[in-house]
């Protein structure tokens, strides 16, 4: 609570309510962890339970997965970018960084729409059968957190521009930096578990 | 308008609910009223439903839990009265479903949870020598997500009807296709509602633990009871995630016709109930733990020793913790999952027993060689022995697999879980809050109203749930709201509900304690009236916002105990005073569990474009909250002399009201 | 204290002595025998439990107690003792594997044939629960009986378990444990009975407002009067039409009936790709009605359709409804 | 706290070329060959633990700062978490019954 400032650290560790807020989400991205295993749990119970109609195999178009892989994963790393910038004091260059991932996650999201369409167009909905209410669930759940991501990323650039870069500012850009790499750690899952698996088996 | 169909929208036709529905209103008429003739709204305002002080917000946990231990507990007595006779017409199949649903998750999600979490906000930091929990805010927002759940699940019987699938709500039971009725919306979205705000307070609670201890208070120095609680934190942030998951696939099968757990489509009913003891058996644990750690605390002051077996008791319980998070399929060894998981999930379960039984014989030799003060809050620890271990045993006896084909689902499982819970968590919450209630409020319960309140609880549980073990054995399943006079059931089943009224009148003292205490008790009492040995008796009572004028340092165990022994760190010089540092009160947290509540309630009544639009709201206050910049405010020296010093220099002797 | 310890301690035993006459205390065959026998033993070791737990604390809080006289005391700093730790860890180790090991090899046992009964043809009956009443259905001697199954004695029978619409669990105490019906699975469960007699078997797995009365008789036979049974069943038992079976799995309460035929000529329900025959229109009762979703595997003739949209509230025998809001659709 | 940092950022250049060759490799062994799905399964499953480990240790700093300790224990037991979920309910659900 108190303001125990420590200058010889960078920016977003230099107030004890800043270590505690950044703890505190690490401790919220375990409870993260647990929520998207439960996802993957579902989905490998139910992943061959067609009811008739389409399979893995009808819906996937590798082209597309990969594409949306290569934008989050360069979005990762403008995100890691973005905070080595941070840690040099370099405001625009922070910002401008920012700027970059959000513009790739819109990408993702909207390659992300783009498929849901065309499963739509398959016949493959939400209600057709467990198999895709499973999927659904899981990369919905994935893609409304890539939407919430980039809602408060813009919040924290708002914040950049008009208060520019004090310790409370970092920690909130460290912290949705944090966030972002997670989401691209469970895409590395999806990719691998949902895509791939399905395209192999 | 909407196709709201009106005419189905109260629940209408039945007196005893036509009759709540009037309290309900009288009620809150009443409240209104009241509140506005005595001119209250401001300070109830700004002292209380925007605090962000972790013991008000304790408080209004408890109380909000002690209503709920109301209205569960009629539950419950409404169902001993139905059960009563054989074939008695009190309540049909219908209500007596909703009638344990109801109870089930009420005495469970909204009153054990929220009486143990209420309890850890107000002693928590004080217990570790700090000025609030790590995040303040966040800590409001909990508790106004946990009223909101509570409130939208207690509405659901005069609007829209009950849920009545059993607090398991099992598929394809509780899935529309059996359950057409919006009655099972309110457990998946009031469920929700609650269990994020859970959630959220089991990280602050991981945090604060972690991060806010005084000096020198070491993990391995930690009061047991914040130990308990930190290891009940982390299973709460380990299992609810689960039951938020668990409870969304129910909220998609159940408004937009998904396939979890649904007969058709693939769905598989077994799923859900493997997520939903994924989470429910470590609930139970989260829920045992910090009662564990109130045992502990008042073992050891009432014996005068300190707690046997420290270190075996921390390895204890992270040994249950961990064990906890193995178990689940105990409760469906009769899916037919094999011998194979049967015989697995049967030796992890029975593995519970030792670590368990390391606390018992802890807790048995603090006591040995001690001094045993039997105060009141000292007779529920020791009750809790004997009627813990009866729950225990029968416990261990569910868990081997093969016997359990003959229990599972009989009042014999009933029998079981009650002698856990109330001996357990029950028993444990009225030890802490006639022990703790001095520092909430600044006055002592009665200790004579408060014997009286003991042994009529304790006699009438017994009563009540010992029946219950034969019937098991005898074939008397559990939920079926009656029974056939040649079942031979009914000498027990009447003397379980005569049970359950003493237990009723136990509760009646309680209240009635609360009262008297209110109005008569001595206000001039000691900061330290049981001779304690923790922090939080270091500092007045009731304590005063800031919690310490200075924060103690720790060198210790039990530190209090030291320092009054060695009488040092007692006293407060003036130079050692200093601005205090403290977080603003907000309405941000209240507002979202308001829009919480009616985005919540319009989903209930799948009313999708009014919770689209109520759920606007909730992003409104997440980008406040983003833009918020209060850093909060500076108690000044001279205030923090002033109340030291009217609280440290008292005139005269105060009154220890112990016996 | 001492009067509530007293009356704790008086009731245990009685756990025990009066478990003469209840249910799971008389098996009636080899498999409920098995149970209980590990029933048994375990309470002898939770006896010990009890009674070492109870003795020690008794004996510490009589001991300990404060008194008037020993005010003066001041207990002594103790911080714990090694060897006091592992003897109270090893001992329950010990406790739990002596239980584990018996309730693992009864697992295994309770899936196979009886011990003893190996030699002994197994006869199979399927079961089909549905709300609120129990199928059986013969496939051998193809016939089929609701609420009540004849079986012969001291031969292990193989109960197919399956549900046409809930989770239900089917229990006959007196002749072993119970195990959940599902729909489009199948649980399998053998139980024998010792001699002729009549017993009683029920759901004890909560589904819905019948649930109370969800019973059924088992009435174990001489082969000779089993044989006749099923003869005299063949002869006189009306057929089962599926229209008759559609009627028979809406949500009612039915006494017994007889078929000389049986439903597994046109559907198993434990068959994953079956349809399903859910009927959620007969279901709406209390509150406010939600929506409903249409499935496409699920069965539905024309006629059930036709009932749906009038009053199907003379379907649902039994109806208990507390109040309103039935009148909504 | 990380080495004072040059004005290149070494460390994310060379987690980004790792988790592209991750990426690739994954899909093309799984795409691209014919082994046995199990074999596949496991090589594309360790490939994505690896990736995973990348994020965590090179573009999150896991071990970073005064709860280094605390952030790599926390993670540890999300994992745990996450095979007992993931494992137990799909083993659960899958044996015993006859089907
Ligand atoms: C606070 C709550 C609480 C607690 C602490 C426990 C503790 C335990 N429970 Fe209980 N349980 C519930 C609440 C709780 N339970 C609830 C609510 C349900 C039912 C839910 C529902 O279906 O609605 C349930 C159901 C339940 C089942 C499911 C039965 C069924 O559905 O058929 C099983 C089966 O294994 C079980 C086992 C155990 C065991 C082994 C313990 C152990 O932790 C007990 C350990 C304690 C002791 C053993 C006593 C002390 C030890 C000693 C003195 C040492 C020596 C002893 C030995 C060596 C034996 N419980
Ligand atoms: C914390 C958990 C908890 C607690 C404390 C209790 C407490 C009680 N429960 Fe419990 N119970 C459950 C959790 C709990 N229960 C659960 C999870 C189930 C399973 C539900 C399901 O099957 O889905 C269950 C099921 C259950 C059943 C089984 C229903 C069935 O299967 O048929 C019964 C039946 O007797 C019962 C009875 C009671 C009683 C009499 C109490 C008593 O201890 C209550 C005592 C409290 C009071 C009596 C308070 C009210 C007091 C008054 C009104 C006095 C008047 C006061 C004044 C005038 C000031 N409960
Ligand atoms: Cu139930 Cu397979
Ligand atoms: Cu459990």
């Amino acid at each position: 609570m108190s303001a125990n400032v420590d200058t010889t650290l960078p920016l977003e560790y230099q107030t004890e309510q800043n270590r505690l807020n950044i703890l505190g989400f690490w401790i919220f991205l375990g409870a993260e962890i647990i929520l998207f295993a439960t996802l993957f749990g579902v989905y490998g119970v139910l992943y061959e339970r067609y009811a008739g109609g389409p399979t893995h195999k009808d819906i996937f178009v590798i082209k597309d997965v990969m594409i949306q892989t290569l934008l989050l994963l360069t979005s990762s790393f403008t995100m890691g970018l973005a905070i080595f910038e941070m840690r040099l004091h370099n405001l625009k260059r922070l910002i401008t960084w920012l700027i970059i991932t959000l513009v790739l996650g819109a990408g993702f999201l909207f390659m992300e729409i783009n498929e849901f369409i065309h499963y739509v167009h398959e016949g493959a909905t939400m209600q057709t059968s467990a198999f895709l209410s499973s999927l659904f669930v899981l990369l919905g759940t994935h893609g409304a957190h890539v939407t919430l991501g980039i809602g408060w990323a813009i919040m924290v650039i708002i914040q950049l521009a008009k208060r520019g870069l004090t310790p409370v500012t970092a920690r909130k850009t460290f912290i949705i930096g944090l966030y972002w790499h997670f989401l691209d750690v469970v895409w590395i899952f999806i990719f691998t578990f949902v895509y791939l698996k399905g395209l192999v088996g | 308008m909407m196709g709201i169909k009106w005419n189905e929208l109260l629940i209408t036709g039945d007196p005893l609910i036509l009759g709540s529905q009037i309290a309900i209103l009288l009620t809150m008429i009443g409240i209104v009223g009241g509140i506005t003739y005595l001119k209250k709204w401001r300070w109830l305002w700004s002292e209380w439903l925007t605090t962000v002080d972790h013991k008000r917000i304790g408080i209004m946990y408890i109380i909000a839990a002690v209503l709920m231990f109301f209205r569960g507990g009629i539950d419950g007595l409404m169902m001993k009265a139905q059960t009563a006779r054989p074939e008695m017409e009190f309540l049909n199949a219908q209500h007596y479903n909703e009638v344990f649903t109801t109870h089930g998750v009420i005495m469970i999600l909204f009153m054990a949870m929220p009486l143990l979490i209420g309890i850890m906000n107000v002693i928590i930091p004080l217990q570790i020598g700090a000025r609030d929990v790590a995040f303040p805010q966040l800590n409001a927002l909990s508790f106004w997500l946990f009223f909101s759940g509570a409130m939208l699940f207690n509405i659901s019987f005069v609007i829209g009807g009950s849920p009545d699938a059993g607090w398991t709500s099992y598929f394809p039971l509780a899935g529309k296709e059996f359950s057409p009725s919006i009655a099972n919306n309110y457990y998946a979205i009031a469920l929700q509602i609650a269990g994020i705000g859970t959630l959220i307070s089991g990280i602050n609670f991981v945090v604060t633990i972690l991060k806010m201890r005084t000096k020198g208070m070491t993990l391995m120095k930690m009061p047991m009871f914040t130990w308990t609680s930190f290891i009940a934190s982390v299973i709460i942030v380990a299992a609810f995630p689960i039951l938020t998951v668990a409870l969304a696939l129910m909220t998609t099968d159940r408004l937009y016709g998904t396939h979890f757990f649904t007969v058709s489509g693939g769905g598989m009913d077994m799923l859900w109930a493997n997520l939903f003891w994924l989470w429910g058996h470590p609930e139970v644990y989260i829920l045992i733990l910090p009662a564990f750690g109130i045992y502990s605390e008042i073992f050891a002051t009432f014996s005068r020793k300190s707690l046997f077996g420290y270190k075996s008791m921390i390895f204890s319980i992270v040994a249950i913790a961990i064990l906890s998070m193995v178990v689940w399929v105990h409760h469906f060894y009769t899916m037919g999952s094999g011998p194979a998981v049967n015989s697995i999930f049967s030796i992890t379960t029975m593995a519970i027993a030792v670590p368990t039984g390391i606390k018992i014989f802890n807790w048995l030799f603090t006591m040995r060689k001690g001094r045993i003060k039997m105060t009141t809050p000292m007779l529920w620890a020791l009750a809790f022995i004997p009627c813990f271990i009866i729950g225990g045993v029968t416990g261990v006896m569910l868990g081997m697999g093969a016997a359990d084909f003959q229990y599972h689902n009989t009042l014999f499982l009933v029998a079981h879980f009650h002698y856990t819970i109330i001996p357990g968590v029950v028993f444990a919450v009225f030890a802490a809050l006639y022990y703790w209630w001095p520092k909430m409020f600044g006055f002592m319960l009665n200790e004579k109203i408060g014997k009286w309140h003991f042994w009529l609880f304790v006699i009438g549980f017994n009563v009540t749930f010992m029946p219950m073990f034969f019937l098991g054995l005898d074939g008397a399943v559990r939920r079926s709201y009656t029974y056939s006079v040649e079942s031979g059931f009914a000498p027990l089943f009447l003397l379980s509900a005569i049970g359950s009224a003493v237990l009723a009148l136990g509760f009646a003292a309680f209240c009635y304690n609360i009262y008297w205490s209110a109005r008569y008790a001595d206000r001039n009492i000691s900061s330290d009236p049981w001779d304690a040995r923790t922090l939080e008796w270091s500092t007045a009572s009731p304590v005063q916002f800031y919690n310490f004028a200075k924060q103690p340092e720790v060198t210790t165990l039990d530190p209090f105990w030291h320092m009054k022994k060695k009488n040092e760190g007692l006293t407060l010089k003036d130079s050692e005073i200093e601005e205090i540092h403290m977080p603003s009160n907000s309405g941000l947290p209240i507002f979202m569990g308001a829009v919480f509540s009616v985005a919540g309630f319009f989903l209930v009544f799948e009313w999708h474009i009014a919770a689209v639009v109520a759920a606007v709201g909730i992003i409104a206050g997440l980008i406040i909250r983003s833009f918020d910049y209060d850093e909060g405010y500076h108690v000044k020296k001279d205030e923090i002399k002033k109340i030291e010093s009217t609280w440290r220099n008292v005139e005269g002797e105060v009154h220890n009201d112990v016996s | 204290m001492k009067k509530f310890l007293l009356s704790l301690t008086a009731l245990l035993p009685l756990l025990v002595l009066s478990g003469c006459n209840m249910v799971v205390f008389e098996p009636q065959g080899p498999v409920a025998r098995s149970i209980t026998d590990l029933i048994n033993w375990s309470l002898i070791w939770m006896l010990l439990v009890v009674v070492v737990v109870f003795g020690l604390f008794g004996y510490i809080v009589w001991k300990y107690r404060e008194r008037p006289e020993n005010m003066e005391y001041e207990p002594p700093e103790e911080h714990g003792s090694t060897l006091l730790e592992i003897i109270w860890t090893g001992i329950p180790i010990l406790i739990v594997i002596a239980l584990t090991i018996p309730t693992v090899t009864t697992l295994y046992a309770l899936e196979e044939v009886p011990k003893g009964y190996e030699e002994k043809e197994p006869i199979t009956i399927h079961v089909t629960s549905a709300d609120w009443k129990w199928i059986f259905s013969y496939p051998e001697e193809g016939i089929e009986t609701v609420n009540y199954v004849n079986i012969p004695e001291d031969t292990p029978v193989l109960f197919k378990m399956t549900s046409a619409s809930t989770m239900q669990s089917f229990w006959v105490p007196a002749l072993g444990g119970q195990k959940y019906t599902m729909p489009k699975m199948e649980t399998e469960l053998y139980l024998v009975a010792d001699n002729p007699g009549s017993y009683e078997g029920q759901n004890t797995n909560f589904n819905g407002r019948g649930y109370a009365d969800m019973k059924f008789e088992v009435l174990a036979q001489t082969h000779e009067e089993f044989d006749q049974w099923v003869d005299d069943v063949k002869e006189k038992a009306p057929k089962l039409t599926e229209k008759e079976y559609e009627d028979l799995l809406k949500p009612t309460h039915l006494g017994r009936m007889t078929f000389s035929n049986t439903h597994l000529s046109w559907v198993n329900h434990a068959d994953p790709d079956s349809k399903a025959y859910t009927n959620p229109e007969l279901y709406r009762g209390h509150g406010y009605q939600g929506k409903i979703f249409e499935e496409e595997d699920n069965y539905k003739s024309e006629e059930i359709n036709e009932n749906d949209k009038h009053g199907h509230d003379e379907n649902i025998e039994n109806k208990e409804n507390h109040g309103g809001g039935h009148d909504g659709h | 706290m990380e080495k004072i940092m040059k004005g290149f950022p070494l460390s994310h250049v060379i987690g980004f070329v790792f988790s592209l060759i991750l990426t690739f490799g994954a899909a093309g062994i799984a795409l691209k060959t014919d082994l046995s799905f199990k074999v596949i399964m496991w090589i594309i499953g360790s490939l994505a633990i690896m990736q995973a480990g990348i994020q965590l240790f090179m573009f999150m700093h896991l071990r970073e700062g005064e709860d280094g300790k605390t952030n790599v224990l926390n993670i540890l037991y999300g994992v745990f978490m996450a095979v007992v979920i993931v494992a137990g309910s799909i083993w659960v659900l899958s044996s015993g019954h006859a089907h």
